[in-house]
């Protein structure tokens, strides 16, 4: 399989240079025997455990299409696709998370899990649209053929890094996003098997692995990686101590050891590369089987709370085999393949390429967390004796038992023949990831040597950690007090203050008053304008334009400004209508002093029957309203004038601008000619430009469609609420 | 407003200003007028009709609802611009004319037409505004 | 001085200036109804000053403007006087 | 109109009617597709004189869409306005404001686009008032009094534009504004179309009136508003950027600007929202802002993307505020803490509807997706990383809503709403009724899914639009008879 | 003339928008009114005034035998005038009927609609 | 009457367009002509009317004219003279005239000459109340109404 | 001929610069109407007569005199209207009046005008009363 690529292309948006393109190689193997096999087995263990559930069939349909998103994601060539089928992955898990709905908590986290997986996803997009604009294609194959300094030397090079890893980040739970997972829990244990442990939460891993040959290498991407996975698997190990609920120990040892795979991805090195890939089936395969055994004690005995379990063995002991294997192969004891990937991990975290040291001190605490949290998730509900309460418990159908059972096998298997997957899984991987697979050499014992010392000290303190500190309820409060710092808090907080913030906004400016409304509009109309008349116009008012005023045009001019503020200033709404009837009457001779006969009819005319209309309703409506403000006054008297002042300057300005007359004078010359009609006017709304009338009688008849459907229409009590 | 002056008075005003309203309707096209002010002045002669006798008796003198004549009014306007569609295949609102001079008018064409059709919404939605309100509680 | 001169020195500066005299009323009142009767003589003397402007301007058809004018104003004021009536009857 | 009082008979021919109208449309689409842009002169009056209708690509798209979202209201209308609204002109005006839309789109002329814009408004004020119940009379006081500001303003550009350049053509205006020697009136001209055009297109700080009014009238009146009215004020903008006020850096600017403050205020207010409809208005401003981002940043890519988004967010937004109706319909409530059980009640519908709401969202491969690669795309390529920012913050704030609407209406238990006597609930109503509540919303999805699924076609479609629209030389020979 | 009608133009504006400014629904009515012939009288200006000379062709004679007005300008501001008043009279009575159904003249209580229900 | 006066109408139609001179001049001298020779030709009762109306109106215009005049000159008088010396008041001036034409025609009259005012006419059109700026004597005023205008008004109603 | 349309153009604007002054120094509200009716009847009437004998013209001669005709139509109807109006809204007759035969005559809420004071007082329109 090594180096074989298998590839399958269907065009889909060709102009985007977006097509289905699948290609499977080493590491899109990996996923896909993960996907598919696991996803076998949920799918066989769900039938016994949601058997009686009323929409089990939806369960199912959920579960396919997140099957098919996972694996189009794992097998695409083109990011636009793999971003699809990823948001298709989220919104998958979206509907599982939150399968039981009629749940608060559980459509809690579903709305969690797809705000942070949502917000991950904007990232993704972002970030494959950037790789896009650097490398010219969205196809990964041909990214992978460009030489990558001219990649990695791209002024947007770390844009794209950046915004990669906040979907990877996001996706795979690391620290500080990490804190949608504990929440996923709410979800039926087959999906927290298969998305939140095996498949779903690996994306990110996946992401980070797929790009690593075109975009690793660099500082920034090993640095990053290396501390976010470093802080994420020491910080989620060590909370995972304080869980009473069995899920919840197994998604924060969950999130552990997703940092641990960013941890071992970031180094860079083929050894760690190596590790990473027999980590990613190690976790696959005890965590799995953890939950699913979880997910039996669950069903059978109603409880997860791990302080209350024990003794299973008792009744559920086929289970509880399942559950020991698993928990030793967390703990990375042989045989077991954990044992195997934790060697590895250990080999290559002292060969890091930066404060090595350190680095290996971190990654023995971390491995003696998990090895805690894997005890008390596999043997403790298995151990000691079996409470009264719990004596019935009947052990499962097979199809609920025999798939834990069967991974735990493979994990023994795998540990003890590891030559099963180094040549079809690991190396194709490590070269996928740009290693060199030559040096790969799995194998049990590796020799006594530092790394066994390390192994050996991380069991013993381990286990007996395991024996003095047990789960209980009283730690998990006392930590709980510590949450009011916590990344989901704090990300809680952000999220009560930008509701807030929304909210704020919002009644800012939509507040309901519509004279608040109209402001800023003017405000900023004369905002804009006049910054632009200032920055650009040249306020050269041409004094030619200003002809002549003569007395009576003076004496139009005086009544037409005292008419208005007249209007404007009186206090009583029928001088107002009278005092509009002299504006109009002025504007009438306007029309009439400037050669616009027609004009000063249809305006006299039109103001004549506004005063009619005014009348008829006037009586009906209130005086006007006592309210004085003065402040208000002078701010909008302000606002208007200044309004005003531009619309006049802005007429001066064009009126000094040369005039251009061709379309009237052509109306002119052609009135009579070829329209028959000697007033142009005239012509020109029933002839030349006889659409717009056309349009306005119907806006007039709409208008009187509306007054009459206004006034006349009363919905009955019956309508009105409909 | 019951009053003998003002209602006499509108019994002569109605037919000057109606009459009027139509001498502005047809002269538009030579001089100052059309149909928007001819309809204008129609439907303020109704108005003072019914100002003068109340709304039920202007009503009885129309017969016919006036929102009728929107109707009417776009359905004219609107044929006379396909006219010349139907009868000529120019392309919408081409002038159709008929060449020759008739008295009063001057020369007629689907102007003409569309222009009553413009006078005939007019008088219909002014009427029909100013009646509702008027009927309105 | 031709005919159209005088019209314009003399004749359209006094109807000017009685129309400021007509809105000195217009502003005064003090009742609603005066003002009514000052914007009936306002337009009144607008037609007066329709009919001088077309002897100085040469162009007769404006005097179709006053023709609407004087067959229309007067139905705002028996529209505001209405709306007196009523007004009143209310009360 | 002859059919005042006909209800049925007014049912029927406003369908058969919509169904025309498509018919026709979808002609006149595919022959400006094989034959370039046409132009039919009213009156046979040569451009710039008379009036012209100009069909280009981006026109009958519009047509197009309008016609198909007039005929999926048109059915739901059929179905879920009440009697008395109907007695009341309500299929006659409502076939108005879609003859005022598709007029608006095809106009090449700017006085005549000012008219048509005011038989869409005054259409509207008529729907948005039609019942004159309470809430609809104050939000349509606003709606008026800030939509006849916006006409007014753009009646003041008008007359800037004509008193610079004596004329009023479009294609004309193009090369007329060029030569205006004073650049500073021609921005200032361009700045208030941009107001006037940005009030009808809801864009910051001018969209007031959307949420103020938009959820007042029946579903189906919000329907063909949320999904058109907005838009048309869109389509002047992106007309008038491309045509007449070409390439200005600083409007450039503006307009981005304006994006990232549109799309932050619609989001955060969508966020507050509780009821459904209120979200879907905020929701329309959001969106809005990225259409002007991408007429920001005036590259023909972030064009195309304008486009594509602009025809989805026709159909999508029609499809939403019908979705709002059948909610009412089935609850009698559009509150979302009111609402619930829609999932375990209604699955089959529950999953239609999510086409729509997850469309809107734009999880890939559904419509709203696709536009969103041109515009990050063009973003970067364009340095306005701000944009950029925004128009993620929008998607992501979407999700984060829609999600919200989805846990809160469709998979919260069914709370006990009082039952409301006499109201007409959807398990009341005939089969018949039921299809024609149901029947649009499957033909819009379905529209929608082949906007996802086909998108190819679609970028084709708006790549060329893009290209005519960045290439005006062409729209304008073909008006004024160049060759 | 032009300065002096461009102050108008500009009163006019500003005293329309100072009225819709006010909180009271007949002043708003008012405001939409005059801000409406403002707009008229702007397109009038702008198309450039001209003295006595309407744009109508003499009675015995085809075309213009003298200077004339822009007919365009007119032909504009009377499509916009009707159309203004069509949205007045709406207007109107939409004022009316929501004062009769809101039961208040204050703008400032109209805001139910904005609030978060 | 009526027949008449359309006769009139038609013969001045005829008249013009024989002439073929469409001036307004020509339309005033044909309704002159057909009116003498309807006059000429028409005989019994019948005739009276219509032929004595004609001349009663003309002299009617004329008295309106000086009327108008008259008292358009005296409130001339009255607004220039620094010192108002007015004697206002409403009147009731009781009616002869019964019909609404009548009524309405009189107090028209009355309102156009200025200085006085048709106030309103009681709903029984019994009286008229008429404002008037001189008032010097209540009965003088009222005949004066009743043997001017009203006089006239009864004639040509009859 | 000039002269003479001069002359009737002055005197015309003459009655309406003396309609305006009456307007400002008339004391009541009817005595305004009353000098009113001066500017629309004498004053437009000579100034359209003196644009009539300057255009000399059959269209000019029938428009001026359509115009006085509508104005003789109408203003008296208008002077009526809000002469009854003045009075129901209560605006006072000046103090050095004569007399004021129409008191007590209206009706207050039906408008009915009566030719003689009735038994009704308590109905009845009194400017003394308000
Ligand atoms: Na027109
Ligand atoms: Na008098």
């Amino acid at each position: 399989m090594e180096g074989n690529v298998v590839k399958e292309s269907y065009n889909w948006v060709p102009s985007f240079g977006v097509n289905l393109g699948f290609t499977l190689d080493g590491l899109s193997l990996l996923f896909c025997l993960m996907i598919t096999g696991i996803g076998f087995l949920v799918f066989a263990y769900t039938s016994v455990y949601l058997h009686h559930h009323k929409y089990l069939d939806r369960f199912y349909g959920y579960l396919s299409v997140f099957m098919a998103a996972m694996l189009g994601l794992v097998l695409s060539d083109n990011v636009i696709s793999l971003f699809t089928f990823w948001e298709l992955t989220s919104i998958s898990s979206f509907f599982l998370i939150g399968f039981n709905n009629t749940q608060e908590a559980s459509r809690k986290s579903a709305l969690t899990a797809l705000g942070i997986t949502g917000l991950g996803g904007m990232f993704l997009l972002a970030g494959v649209i950037v790789l896009g604009n650097i490398t010219g294609t969205f196809s990964i194959a041909e990214m992978l053929n460009m030489s990558p300094e001219l990649i990695k030397g791209h002024e947007y090079y770390t844009v794209a890094v950046i915004l990669l890893f906040g979907a990877a980040f996001t996706k795979s739970a690391q620290f500080p996003f990490h804190f949608w997972l504990p929440g996923a829990m709410k979800a039926p244990t087959p999906v927290s098997t298969y998305l939140h442990s095996a498949t779903m939460v690996k994306a990110g891993i996946y992401l980070v692995m797929r790009f690593t040959p075109v975009l690793g290498g660099e500082e920034i991407w090993n640095t990053t990686l290396i501390v976010v996975g470093a802080v994420t698997m020491l910080y989620s190990a060590f909370h995972s101590l304080f869980r009473t609920d069995l899920k919840g120990v197994l998604a924060y040892s969950t999130i552990s050891a997703l940092g641990i795979l960013m941890f071992l991805i970031g180094m860079g090195t083929t050894e760690s590369f190596t590790a990473a890939a027999v980590f990613i089936i190690v976790h696959a395969l005890y965590k799995a089987t953890l939950f699913l055994t979880t997910g039996i004690i669950d069903h059978q005995t109603g409880t997860r709370d791990v302080t209350v379990l024990s003794g299973l063995r008792k009744v559920l002991m086929p289970v509880g085999i399942a559950a020991i294997i698993a928990a030793i192969s967390s703990a990375g004891i042989p045989p077991t393949i954990g044992f195997l990937g934790k060697e590895l991990t250990y080999e290559a975290t002292m060969h890091a390429p930066i404060i090595a040291t350190l680095l290996v001190v971190g990654i023995v605490i971390t491995k003696i967390l998990l090895l805690w949290a894997g005890f008390v998730a596999g043997i403790k509900p298995f151990q000691g004796s079996l409470p009264e309460s719990l004596k019935d418990t009947k052990m499962p159908g097979p199809f609920m038992w025999v798939p834990p059972i069967l991974l735990a096998v493979l994990s023994l298997v795998f540990g003890i023949m590891p030559f099963i997957i180094e040549g079809s899984l690991i190396k194709p991987v490590v070269s996928a990831l740009g290693g060199e697979s030559g040096e790969i050499h799995l194998a049990l014992w590796h020799g006594f040597n530092t790394v066994f010392i390390l192994s050996l000290v991380t069991i013993a303190v381990g286990t007996t950690l395991y024996f003095v500190l047990k789960p209980s309820a009283k730690l998990e409060t006392a930590v709980g007090k510590l949450e009011a710092a916590s990344p989901k808090s704090l990300m809680e907080k952000f999220n009560v203050g930008f509701t807030y913030l929304s909210s704020f906004w919002t009644r800012v400016f939509q507040n309901g008053y519509l004279r608040n409304y109209v402001f800023i509009i003017i405000f900023f109309l004369i905002g804009m304008v006049g910054y632009t008349m200032i920055g650009n116009t040249k306020f050269n008012i041409d004094p030619s334009i200003l002809s002549n005023v003569s007395f009576y045009e003076l004496v139009v001019f005086i009544i037409m400004c005292i008419a208005i503020l007249f209007t404007v200033f009186t206090s009583s709404r029928l001088s107002a209508v009278v005092a509009m009837g002299v504006v109009g009457l002025t504007i009438c001779l306007v029309f009439v002093f400037y050669s616009a006969p027609d004009l000063a009819m249809t305006q006299f005319s039109i103001d004549t029957l506004t005063v009619i209309l005014f009348v008829l309703v006037l009586y009906r409506l209130p005086r006007y309203l006592k309210i004085q403000d003065h402040k208000m006054r002078i701010r909008d008297g302000i606002l208007s004038l200044m309004f005003g002042g531009l619309i006049a300057v802005l007429a001066l300005e064009v009126l000094s601008e040369p005039v251009n007359t061709e379309i009237g004078d052509f109306y002119a010359e052609n009135s009579y000619i070829m329209a028959h009609g000697k007033n142009v006017v005239n012509v020109i709304l029933v002839d030349f430009r006889g659409a717009d009338t056309m349009i306005e009688i119907s806006v007039l008849t709409i208008a009187a469609i509306g007054v009459f459907g206004l006034l006349k229409l009363r919905l009955k009590r019956t309508d009105r609420v409909q | 407003m019951k009053t003998i002056i003002l209602r006499t008075a509108s019994n002569y005003l109605l037919p000057v200003l109606l009459l009027f309203s139509i001498f502005i309707l047809l002269r538009g096209h030579y001089l100052p007028g059309g149909g928007f002010v001819g309809g204008l002045i129609a439907a303020i002669a109704f108005v003072f009709h019914s100002f003068a006798n109340g709304l039920k008796n202007t009503k009885s003198l129309l017969r016919f609802h006036p929102g009728f004549l929107m109707p009417a009014g776009l359905a004219l306007s609107f044929f006379s611009g396909l006219s010349p569609i139907i009868f000529a295949g120019d392309p919408f609102m081409t002038g159709l004319w008929y060449h020759g001079h008739v008295p009063v008018l001057g020369s007629v064409g689907s102007a003409l037409f569309f222009d009553m059709g413009v006078y005939l919404v007019v008088v219909g939605v002014t009427l029909t505004i100013i009646f509702t309100i008027s009927e309105a509680p | 001085m031709t005919l159209v001169e005088y019209c314009r020195i003399v004749i359209l500066p006094v109807l000017a200036f009685s129309v400021i005299l007509i809105l000195i009323r217009f502003f005064r009142g003090p009742s609603i109804a005066d003002r009514i009767v000052a914007l009936d003589l306002l337009i009144t003397t607008g037609i007066g000053i329709i009919g001088v402007y077309t002897i100085t301007s040469g162009s007769s058809t404006l005097l179709d403007t006053g023709m609407i004018l004087a067959l229309i104003a007067f139905l705002s004021t028996v529209a505001l006087s209405y709306y007196l009536e009523r007004r009143s009857k209310k009360k | 109109m002859f059919f005042w009082n006909k209800i049925n008979a007014q049912k029927v021919i406003s369908i058969a009617g919509s169904i025309i109208a498509v018919i026709l449309s979808s002609y006149v689409f595919y022959y400006v597709w094989e034959n370039g842009t046409q132009k039919v002169n009213a009156g046979n009056w040569d451009a710039p004189f008379g009036i012209v209708f100009v069909a280009d690509t981006l026109a009958v798209t519009l047509v197009l869409l309008t016609a198909l979202s007039g005929l999926a209201v048109s059915i739901f209308s059929a179905g879920s306005v009440i009697k008395d609204r109907l007695r009341f002109g309500y299929f006659p005006i409502f076939h108005f404001l879609l003859l005022g839309l598709t007029g608006a789109f095809l106009t090449g002329d700017l006085f005549n686009l000012y008219v048509w814009f005011e038989i869409i408004i005054i259409s509207s004020f008529v729907l948005i008032t039609i019942g004159g119940e309470k809430a609809q009379l104050e939000g349509a006081v606003k709606y008026f009094t800030l939509n006849i500001l916006a006409s007014t303003i753009f009646l003041t550009a008008i007359a800037v534009l004509y008193g610079l350049t004596g004329s009023l053509n479009m294609a004309d205006l193009a090369g007329k504004v060029a030569a205006v020697e004073n650049r500073g009136l021609v921005e200032v001209a361009a700045i208030l179309f941009l107001i006037g055009f940005g009030t009808k297109a809801s864009i910051f700080p001018l969209y007031f009136w959307l949420p103020a009014s938009y959820h007042t009238p029946p579903a189906a009146v919000s329907a063909i508003f949320g999904g058109l009215l907005t838009k048309v004020g869109v389509y002047a903008l992106i007309r008038v950027f491309t045509l007449i006020f070409v390439g200005d850096v600083f409007l450039g600017e503006i307009l981005m600007v304006l994006a990232i403050l549109t799309i932050f205020s619609g989001g955060v207010g969508a966020l507050v929202q509780n009821n459904v409809r209120k979200v879907f208005s905020y929701l329309i401003i959001c969106h809005i802002g990225y259409m002007i981002a991408g007429l920001g940043m005036f590259t023909e890519i972030a064009i195309t993307g304008v486009i594509f988004y602009l025809i989805h967010d026709i159909m999508v937004k029609t499809n939403l505020f019908m979705v709002s109706g059948i909610i009412f319909k089935i609850k009698s409530s559009n509150s979302m803490r009111a609402l619930g059980g829609f999932y375990a009640n209604y699955p089959k519908l529950s999953l239609l509807i999510f086409i729509p709401l997850f469309s809107l969202v734009g999880i890939p491969p559904l419509s709203g997706f696709w536009p969103k690669i041109s515009l990050i795309g063009e973003g970067f390529a364009t340095e306005n990383y701000w944009t950029v920012a925004a128009i993620i913050f929008a998607s992501f704030i979407t999700l984060v809503i829609i999600a919200k609407l989805w846990a809160e209406v469709f998979w919260k238990d069914a709370k006990e709403i009082p039952e409301k006597p006499k109201f007409e609930y959807f398990s009341d109503i005939s089969k018949a009724r039921k299809t024609q509540f149901i029947l649009p919303i499957v033909f819009l999805s379905l529209i929608s899914l082949y906007i996802g699924f086909g998108a190819e076609h679609i970028q084709l479609l708006s790549s060329r639009i893009a290209n005519e629209l960045m290439n005006s030389q062409q729209y304008i020979d073909t008006v004024l008879n160049n060759s | 003339m032009e300065i002096l009608l461009a102050i108008l133009v500009g009163l006019l504006y500003a005293s329309g928008i100072y009225m819709i400014l006010r909180r009271s629904l007949v002043k708003l009515i008012i405001g939409i009114i005059l801000l409406g012939n403002g707009a008229n009288l702007l397109i009038f200006l702008l198309g450039r005034i001209t003295k006595g000379l309407p744009p109508i062709i003499p009675e015995n004679s085809k075309v213009f035998l003298e200077a004339y007005a822009d007919p365009v300008p007119q032909a504009l501001i009377l499509t916009a005038i009707v159309i203004s008043f069509g949205l007045q009279s709406f207007a109107i009575i939409l004022v009316k009927r929501a004062h009769k159904v809101v039961r208040t003249d204050d703008l400032d209580e109209m805001n139910a609609t904005d609030e978060d229900s | 009457m009526k027949n008449r006066f359309v006769s009139n109408i038609l013969l001045t139609f005829v008249w013009v367009v024989l002439t073929g001179d469409f001036h307004f001049s020509n339309y005033l001298f044909g309704f002159v002509l057909s009116y003498v020779i309807l006059m000429v030709i028409t005989k019994g009762s019948r005739k009276a009317k219509y032929f004595t109306i004609v001349p009663k109106l003309i002299f009617f215009v004329l008295y309106f004219v000086k009327e108008l005049v008259k008292a358009n000159l005296e409130v001339a008088w009255e607004v220039m003279t620094p010192k108002l010396n007015m004697t206002p008041g409403i009147v009731k001036v009781p009616l002869t005239v019964q019909s609404d034409v009548g009524i309405t025609l009189l107090a028209n009259l009355i309102t156009l000459t200025p200085g006085t005012l048709s106030l309103d006419v009681s709903n029984d059109k019994k009286v008229l109340y008429v404002h008037a700026m001189y008032i010097k004597d209540k009965e003088e005023f009222i005949a004066g109404i009743k043997n001017g205008f009203e006089k006239r008004i009864l004639e040509i109603l009859k | 001929m000039n002269i003479f349309i001069g002359v009737i153009i002055t005197l015309g604007t003459l009655f309406v610069l003396l309609a305006a002054v009456g307007l400002i120094r008339m004391p009541d509200t009817y005595l305004r109407i009353s000098v009113n009716t001066k500017a629309a009847t004498l004053g437009v009437g000579l100034l359209l007569g003196g644009v009539a004998f300057y255009f000399y013209d059959l269209s000019t001669t029938s428009r001026t005199f359509v115009i006085v005709l509508f104005l003789f139509l109408t203003a008296p109807v208008g002077a009526h209207l809000i002469g009854r109006a003045s009075y129901f809204i209560g605006n006072k007759l000046w103090d050095k009046s004569k007399m004021d035969d129409l008191q007590g005559k209206y009706q207050k809420n039906s408008h009915v005008l009566k030719s003689e004071i009735d038994d009704t007082p308590e109905d009845n329109v009194d400017h003394t009363k308000m």
